[in-house]
């Protein structure tokens, strides 16, 4: 095997020195009746050439990944700057471990610490941890960190947040004692209704919500917050669109007291969903209640500055089970490409990026509100998310604009709410050129018209 | 030749210390839509006010610059032999990172239509079944993001098993795990809603039979949490009659397969009576580390335990790749989509390219190596157990200690010496641990001269204790000030540090 | 904070010495042809006889292992300020790189039908027109593979001209070239058949006009090569008398456009009189130099000399693009093929990323960048003439020498303030010559770190001439003996000496 | 401009340090009529965004570059592994200067000592260079270096040269007096035909001949060095194809005097051309003779060794017009990436690479021959390489065969040898899977049959 620097006889050699003749020997530990007596039946070994064709032809196959698309929904496509993959591909950084050897983990630990403080600028808020796996185990994280800061059991979830987020949160509290209860959102502004959140009283710990929210309604995340607070809630805010964060209010300037986002945006590929990276971040009081690691500032000797993994007491291999988390393997290098990518665009960049993808997004909105028979159906303000009501069912029409106008035209609701046959999610971002937009408005035409003619 | 040598490296200061106002790395196309006005875009109170003051501002060279600056006070595998105990730090091929960039894997969104997804979904099938088939086990999910995720899936599902079994909430809310257990288990199981009861191991440091009859006996057993290999890198020789205690007594194994590069291809955990694992494809499958990630923990069960496994599951029907999400008794999700699909791209392409020999060539390999440093020194370093080590062998400071250095002032001078050192001070029931992992990927002539730097610092400590205790004397910075660093944590970068460092 | 400080790195023995018999780092698919016997194939006498022995045997980890620790010695642009003079080690971007691996382009076969290969045609010929639009030359051929190659295509070109010219062969065989001049002006004037005289320069740093009209009176002077701004980094502000005064006595000005980092949409060679000029794109067009090239070194000249650039041309008629092979008065081929084609890509990404007004803005950055570091040392080190550097400053050691430290000791010793050394001993017309070119590539900081190194082993050369005379003192090596290593030459491995280093 | 660090406004307050007011006062010293008046005639500048799309579509162009190939005559498609760009991609290595300052070079020094033997092993020589231009202007070195070494001033050239390297050495001897005369090949066997060499005499300073040769077939290298040494004259080998050096008699074992190649072969993309790198090789006693740059063993004070560029009298930038060559930057990176693909394959891989390579053709040979209408017609034993006589016209044939079959079936001879239109040179490697091999049969049996059904 290739990758194996020993040669057979090399091994062979290896062996007679700690006494064996032969390499089963090495598992004479493994009682007889628990080894395997045959070889495993996966394929024989593939050349490179043979790899790389295999997989070429089945990346062919992803038919979606070669066209124009406005699919979002917590996964969104933004461009990348070349250097960000430059870097990361760095051995340096991509092939080593979690920094447990200060002296020689440097690099790794001071990227980590420059994370944190760009989550905290870009959150609003006082601290963030090294990372979380990706949005949804998160929010999660911040539901029963709530719990734990309050010791209160009963957690307010916006009916708006991503449906798989709020999945994966029912599945992490499933035995933690704590119980979940939905806000309802408002079907005119398509934001969640805060003015009466049912069961929101002193017995709850926190109120979730998340802005822009799944339908892409920017929330009045004030107010959230001071509906919790009056209650002695914490109000958590996801972000599952972190391009956002170069425009909108921070949710620490509105008063949140976790902040969880998916970075994805910052520079990661969507890759069908993973690996990305979760945002975590609180305020300065609520520091050792944090899941996952942290990295700090510390001195050798002659004072020569340095970082550290931190605050480990909150961890589980110090406190075993009481520990904040069970996590320990993060996302280090989606979280070093999120630096990269926050440095390289920048203040400037990360303003231009937000205002791009608004604009497009509001753009489209408009041309295809024009169009015959759609409407959008909400009032509330938007980031670059929108729902669309078609006068046709979504999962009729999408594949139509896939077939006759290679566009993969957004999300059909029915996916996650099957009460909502013709509304579709549609997501603008820098990257749909003005052309795309126009050619998802013609096709949206189309697909209409011809439906007037089937009818009529 | 000597091993290592010190040679002059950039220092460089945080990025926001590098920043200057008007610079610019970045360069987007001229809008191309026609504007909307800023009051209709979006409202002024839900806007920025704070300029986002602080976030930096350079140019592309300057982070260029400032990333590899930084990179190279990294140690990292492509330099050499990485023995972290426990964290089996092989070889991370080039090949499967370019696999993983294809474009038409990398721009596939999670929500594409299934029709135009067949590429990445026969991966993950495929990868499913070349799990089952390893591990033994008919179940597999690839969802979980890593091996402390995968554990939290496994025992949830034992869980939802067992109230599904007994009817109700089972009243069985005891999760038996060693003492010599990685401490995601308890957390995990801790977050389960279980209460962890600890078993004692052996002298031997094998799982103690006599108390876990004890313990089963209690008839409140919802299951055992075991490492195979354990943490100190021995087989637990008693895995069938282990298994068998706990079935009989109703509960279920979870077997944490951190340790799996010890068994690919020789032993499956499926055929000992296991119920339940979860694999590190970061480290039994080579998926890079990344510093701390991205990781893969897919669980494998068996098929009593399948229909508990998350949603959705990628099943087949004739030449069709789908996404199952009828699954009535799921634990549900436990991550958005369908878990770190690029780690599921490099670990089939470890698999594919390992092949059926391979595979168990590697495991052999890392078993050999780790003998090889057994062999070299167990004359002169604490060996607490006397069982042939599988891929991992476990010594203590006993000896060194009396001379008063300690595991962390080996670990520290072994840097010295040009090499990262071993996983410490871990596992918990021996004093003084010092895990070493060489896995498969490292030459003879490494290992030589990594028993060989052992030794010499084995002399050091009782010929010179103080240049041990001082270690390490050639890197950048020397040991850090961890206890203040905790007491008065400083966990970002504030305006105020740029003057004080400027 | 200090720039740089000590770390540790990996040793590492030759790629020979690391081999093993026996160890593999490739895997080919299985041959899929019907295999033809052995000696049908090649009869004996014509095989290899010899086993390929001595060739290593390694397995992929070990190669990567042996390529990225040996890596880990050298300086590099990453890094930081790289101020070679004369080389404009400016950044090279990863965009660039990109662009040269693009599938489309790597795997184009040189020989594919010109119909095939459009999208190649058109980028030289894209390249073509950009590079004449910034010399003011009408001629371009893109063939040369680097500078000196560049310059032996020029020198021929002017000696088939004034070959046609005056009919048969010229009687011109003078080529004047300043005695400031880069080795490779007089190396290629001679390939090129001509006699090399060298002109004096000024106390300015300037060429000598008197001295230029005195070689110029001869009637045998085919022509001169000049720098400029030259190797002193001094724009020669005489130009467009010079070429006058050249032209006049019919010859022609060839001018080694080595430095045109300074000059880029400032000023025009084609402007200035200057017939025919070669272009370093590894210096001003940012294609990276890999350790000593690819480099590429496109031709451009006037109209009037375009018939005899190489064969073939790019051309363009309508939207086709076509190589032009039927060029008779052509000096012929100078390189299979069409020369550095990976380069060209790159040189006109970067052109294009650019843009109309980043071109100039460089090239204002780079004058900008070396005039703050004449500012800042001209009142510590003799700088030999007045006039106000363009893209680089000359500076000597003559005030250091008196204290017995002198150019190559000052360089050493910048590498222990984490500097690449400046280009030394060149141009040969001053004495301990330092010549110093930051590009625009670095910011206002590490300009300063640098003045301030050089400042402080000014003062290290007067307070304590030892700690200079052996520097560096924080590489893995020392000073390395060359004269040993160039009176006794090994300039190979043999098994001979694995025996002596294992 | 986002590559330059120094923002406008720093770069004003660094003219004011240095006593000036504006930019161009930094041009002060250029005469204003030597300056340009006007903004260059070049576009904006481009967003990485627009770059990659504009040279995305201009690759997409290449149509030759997506289809099976049987191009070589000089430029050869062998599989590179993965490994060999991903390590040259280390800024490292590719950032890198002419290692001019060893202590803080010796990456790229020891990388070229070791090309340097790599070299010598694969041709059987004593010393290599640090790599020339390419083959061809190898070549061309080769022959002003025979006129050095023997103070003679006529070589004699195998008409069976590649054309473009007999073209380059033309033009590089034009002014050298040098006087290049031409050796036939045989008709029947495609080889030189050495057993009269005319004009061959005590005035000839070198022989030159390639194998493979252009035609591929392999010359009798060993017969070549006797007739030249029987007149003390140096023989002087090229080889184009350097995979064939994993199986054919090195050209030093056979008596060769200076050995060059193309290295192309070894891991570098046919990139349209080059980059590529040339290798150039002789024995010990002609070593300071040599062209270009040569690394060698040096030690420092404690002994440690090291290494240096060295022997640097015989190059330019001391010497001057006296250099034995005026080369300055040569190809280091690709040499490096040639020296990282030899050492991956390896003694075996390098074996079988040439083997297969041979497999492939004599298989594909076996096949053409066997197609009514199409013969081999040259004898000698060859390599990868081989002509094949078409029924019809090459240049009719060979765009049918790319339109109708989406093959690159060949070169048509006709390119450089107009009296030679039915020739085509087909090149086959281990890159070509057998159903591309059989695709090509069956292309040329239709176009074959084809024809005739247009002649009947
Ligand atoms: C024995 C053991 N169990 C579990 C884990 C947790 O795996 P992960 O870090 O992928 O969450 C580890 C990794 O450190 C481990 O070594
Ligand atoms: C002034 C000058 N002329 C010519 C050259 C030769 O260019 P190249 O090294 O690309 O052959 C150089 C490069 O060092 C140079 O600095």
């Amino acid at each position: 095997m290739r990758y194996i620097p020993n040669s057979p006889e090399e091994r062979q050699e290896m062996l007679s020195e700690v006494g064996l003749s032969q390499a089963v020997d090495l598992f004479d530990s493994i009682p007889a009746d628990a080894r395997l007596a045959r070889p495993l039946d996966v394929p024989d070994a593939l050349s490179e050439i043979e790899l790389l064709a295999r997989f070429e032809s089945l990346a062919a196959r992803n038919h979606a990944a070669g066209r124009p698309s406005f699919l979002g929904a917590g996964a969104y496509s933004h461009y990348s700057p070349t250097i960000v993959d430059a870097l990361i591909q760095r051995s340096e950084f991509f092939t080593a471990y979690t920094p447990y050897q200060p002296e020689v983990s440097q690099g790794t630990l001071q990227a980590i610490f420059e994370f944190q403080t760009l989550v905290c600028q870009l959150t609003g808020m006082d601290v963030a941890n090294a990372s979380m796996y990706d949005g949804s185990t998160a929010l999660a994280e911040a539901v029963l960190m709530a719990e734990r800061v309050t010791r209160r059991r009963r957690v307010i979830v916006s009916a708006a947040v991503h449906p798989e987020y709020l999945e994966v949160a029912r599945t992490y509290v499933a035995h933690a004692g704590v119980e979940l209860l939905s806000a309802a959102f408002d079907e005119a502004t398509g934001r969640t209704n805060l003015e009466d959140i049912e069961g929101l009283d002193e017995t709850v710990a926190a109120v979730v919500v998340q802005s822009p929210n799944f339908f892409g309604c920017v929330e009045d995340v004030r107010a959230a917050a001071e509906r919790a607070h009056a209650v002695g809630a914490l109000l958590v805010v996801a972000v599952t669109e972190s391009a956002s964060l170069g425009m909108l209010r921070s949710p620490g300037a509105c008063g949140a007291d976790i902040v969880i986002a998916e970075g994805q945006s910052f520079g990661v590929p969507v890759s069908c969903g993973g690996p990305y990276v979760g945002l975590f971040a609180t305020s300065e009081k609520y520091a050792r209640q944090l899941p996952g690691r942290l990295v700090g500032v510390a001195h050798d000797k002659q004072g020569r500055r340095g970082f550290v993994l931190t605050l480990a007491t909150r961890e589980q291999h110090i406190r075993r089970e009481k520990a904040t988390s069970n996590i320990c393997t993060n996302e280090g290098l989606i979280a070093l490409a999120a630096t990269i990518y926050m440095t390289t665009m920048g203040r400037r960049g990360l303003q231009e990026v937000a205002e791009q993808c608004a604009q497009k997004a509001h753009y489209a909105a408009r041309q295809i509100a024009a169009v015959e028979g759609y409407e959008l159906p909400y009032s509330a303000p938007f980031f670059n998310e929108f729902v669309v009501r078609a006068p046709v069912a979504a999962d009729e029409l999408l594949p139509r604009l896939a077939d006759a106008h290679n566009i993969t035209g957004g999300l059909a609701l029915s996916r996650y709410f099957p009460g909502r046959p013709n509304d579709i999610l549609v997501c603008v971002t820098e990257v749909n050129r003005r052309s795309e937009i126009d050619a998802l408005v013609a096709g949206l035409r189309k697909v209409q018209s011809s439906k007037f003619k089937v009818q009529s | 030749m000597k091993k290592a040598s010190t040679h002059i490296t950039q220092n460089e200061a945080l990025i926001f210390e590098r920043s200057q106002p008007g610079r610019r790395g970045y360069m987007l196309p001229p809008l191309d839509v026609d504007e909307t006005p800023a009051d209709e875009l979006l409202p002024a109170e839900l806007r920025r006010d704070d300029d986002l003051e602080g976030v930096p501002e350079l140019s592309e060279v300057d982070v260029v610059r400032h990333f590899t600056r930084i990179s190279t006070w990294n140690f990292h595998i492509d330099l050499g032999m990485y023995p972290l105990g426990s964290c089996t730090m092989k070889y991370n091929s080039r090949l499967n990172e370019r696999v993983a960039r294809m474009p038409g894997f990398a721009n596939l969104h999670p929500l594409a239509p299934e029709a135009d997804s067949q590429g990445a979904l026969e991966v993950m099938y495929e990868l499913q079944r070349h799990l089952s088939e390893i591990t033994g086990l008919a179940g597999v999910s690839l969802q979980p993001a890593a091996g402390a995720h995968g554990e939290l899936t496994g025992v949830m599902m034992i869980r939802a098993f067992l109230d599904k079994r007994d009817g109700g909430e089972s009243a069985r809310h005891l999760m038996l795990i060693p003492d010599s257990a990685h401490g995601t288990n308890p957390a995990s199981a801790h977050l389960s809603g279980f209460t962890v009861k600890t078993i004692r191991s052996t002298p031997e440091g094998l799982t103690d039979l006599e108390h876990l009859r004890e313990l089963c006996a209690g008839g409140d057993v919802a299951g055992l949490m075991l490492t195979n290999p354990n943490t100190c890198g021995i087989f637990e020789r008693n895995i069938t009659e282990i298994c068998k205690i706990v079935h009989d007594a109703g509960g279920l194994v979870y077997m944490d397969g951190a340790n799996m590069n010890a068994l690919v291809g020789v032993a499956r955990p499926g055929d000992m009576g296991v119920d339940v694992i979860h694999l590190n494809l970061h480290k039994t499958f080579s998926t890079p580390h990344g510093g701390g990630g991205p990781g893969s923990g897919p669980c494998c069960c068996t098929a009593e335990l399948e229909p508990f496994l998350p949603t959705p599951l990628v099943t087949r029907s004739g030449d069709r790749f789908r996404l199952d999400f009828d699954r009535p008794s799921s634990i549900g999700r436990v991550k958005a989509f369908y878990g770190n699909f690029g780690m599921h791209l490099r670990a089939l392409a470890s698999i594919l390219t390992h092949g059926r020999e391979g595979l168990r060539e590697a495991t052999e390999a890392a078993v050999l190596n780790a003998r090889m440093i057994a062999h070299g020194l167990s004359d002169i370093y604490d060996k607490p157990f006397d069982a042939p080590p599988m891929h991992e062998v476990l010594f203590t400071d006993k000896r060194q200690s009396r001379k008063g250095v300690h595991t962390l002032d080996i670990a520290k001078r072994l840097i010295d010496y040009g090499f990262h050192p071993m996983t410490i001070y871990f596992p918990l029931i021996v004093q003084g641990a010092m895990l070493i992992e060489p896995t498969e990927s490292v030459g003879r002539h490494e290992i030589e001269q990594f028993v060989e730097a052992m030794r010499e610092i084995a002399r050091e400590s009782v010929e010179d204790p103080e240049l041990v205790l001082n270690a390490p004397h050639t890197t950048r910075i020397g040991r850090l000030d961890e206890a203040t660093a905790a007491r008065k944590p400083v966990l970002r970068w504030k305006p105020a540090e740029k003057t004080a460092t400027a």
